[in-house]
């Protein structure tokens, strides 16, 4: 595998399995953080029954790699993972996973947190709702992500 | 040649995915929209007037300005919403 | 059960089977964020054997429950549930999970992180560390956990 | 009837877990520690002469200032070092 620690898949995953690979060969390991995101049943006041992930694959795995290598520059890490689904999900499903695994608590923290906030505005994932009567809409970008973004260049001196 | 690809809504408007074409015309991203952009109205929506345009070189995020040679291959999609 | 979002248990637990229950009954939840504490196979500097974890009986669920809702005071959660473990553990082994369901991926992760903060300050357990040759050693509190924990109380006002 | 309790380094430096003693003379956490640190040197260090003492009655944080009345439970620890 070219990047081992980044997985763009259609099938689900079990969150034990993934953190237990996660700290395997892994000395001196004190916290593991962990993120999933997951279909939410409301969206902006809509009920949503399908949700669906398209990608662009190839420049998806190099951007989620590069997320991951930047969080390591930043905080001393033991090891992270992220898992991103692809394809049609239903309301309650798991879409992604950003685990982390680090001596002490504040860096992975930290680490997961940037992970997804870079994530959700820097790799090529597009969500298209489905609603009950059939109708669909692409879900717009949400200033919100981009201000978690942008809030990650100001400091200057993340804890390590 | 130039690989060309449309993800999501753009995707959608222009009603393709991909797309090849002659590389030897196109010096910059910006030169290929414009060229993109006679194709009408939607395209030029899409492309030409659209703030919220997204480009990708070669799998990493481009600008405008962003030289192109032959083999390159350039993406044009919305802002993105995974996670 | 007095605390049901609090267990303080001998047993291990298995997170994928928790942050389901953790879910489960929850509507509109977009983001799950779970801490795992881990023994350590190292602390400065001496390989660790055996950690045992002492605390006090009903005091500890009453506090850790407090901690659970003042987090749910302070951020829109979904819910929540704090599992600490006690009696003697071996390296890499789980000691403890914080986990927080939310709509969105910025209330859970600060809520989880908060969380942790205030139990290891406030949450009346002890380690207790033996060495390979036989000797122990009760873990001192860390000047840093305190400096953490004091971080959430400038925080005036807290994302939602 | 007041219960006490000794938990971590405090139960092994003090030899004992637990214990109850008559109420009516301690009016505060404070006359208690006094009266128990007459008992050797070290219950004067862990009680009397340590900053680190933290103090707990009836499950919630206390102070040597909290006052006491019969039935409560008062417990003597180190910091915590749980998580």
């Amino acid at each position: 595998m070219k990047y081992p620690f980044v997985k763009v898949q259609k099938e689900d995953f079990d969150l034990s399995t993934e953190i237990k690979a996660l700290r395997t060969g892994h000395k001196d390991i004190g916290a593991v953080v962990s993120f999933v995101g997951t279909v939410r049943d409301i969206n902006e006041g809509d009920d949503i029954s399908v949700l669906e992930l398209e990608h662009y694959p190839g420049m998806t795995e190099k951007a989620l790699e590069e997320i991951r290598l930047e969080a390591h520059k930043r905080w001393s890490l033991q090891s992270s993972l992220i898992i991103h689904r692809i394809g049609e999900m239903q309301p309650c499903d798991q879409i992604v996973l950003v685990a982390v695994s680090s001596r002490h608590r504040e860096a992975a923290f930290e680490a997961a947190h940037y992970i997804m906030d870079y994530l959700k505005t820097n790799a090529p994932f597009w969500k298209k709702e489905t609603f009950p009567d059939g109708s669909t809409r692409w879900v717009d970008a949400r200033v919100s992500d981009k201000e978690a973004e942008n809030r990650w260049q100001k400091s200057a001196s993340p804890t390590q | 040649m130039l690989d060309i690809y449309y993800f999501a809504s753009f995707r959608e408007i222009l009603g393709q995915s991909d797309e090849q074409l002659e590389a030897t015309q196109y010096t910059t991203v910006s030169t290929l929209i414009e060229s993109l952009a006679t194709r009408g109205e939607q395209w030029q929506q899409a492309l030409l007037n659209n703030t919220n345009l997204q480009i990708a070189v070669n799998h990493d995020i481009a600008s405008r300005q962003t030289s192109l040679k032959p083999g390159d291959e350039i993406a044009f999609f919305p802002p993105v919403t995974g996670g």
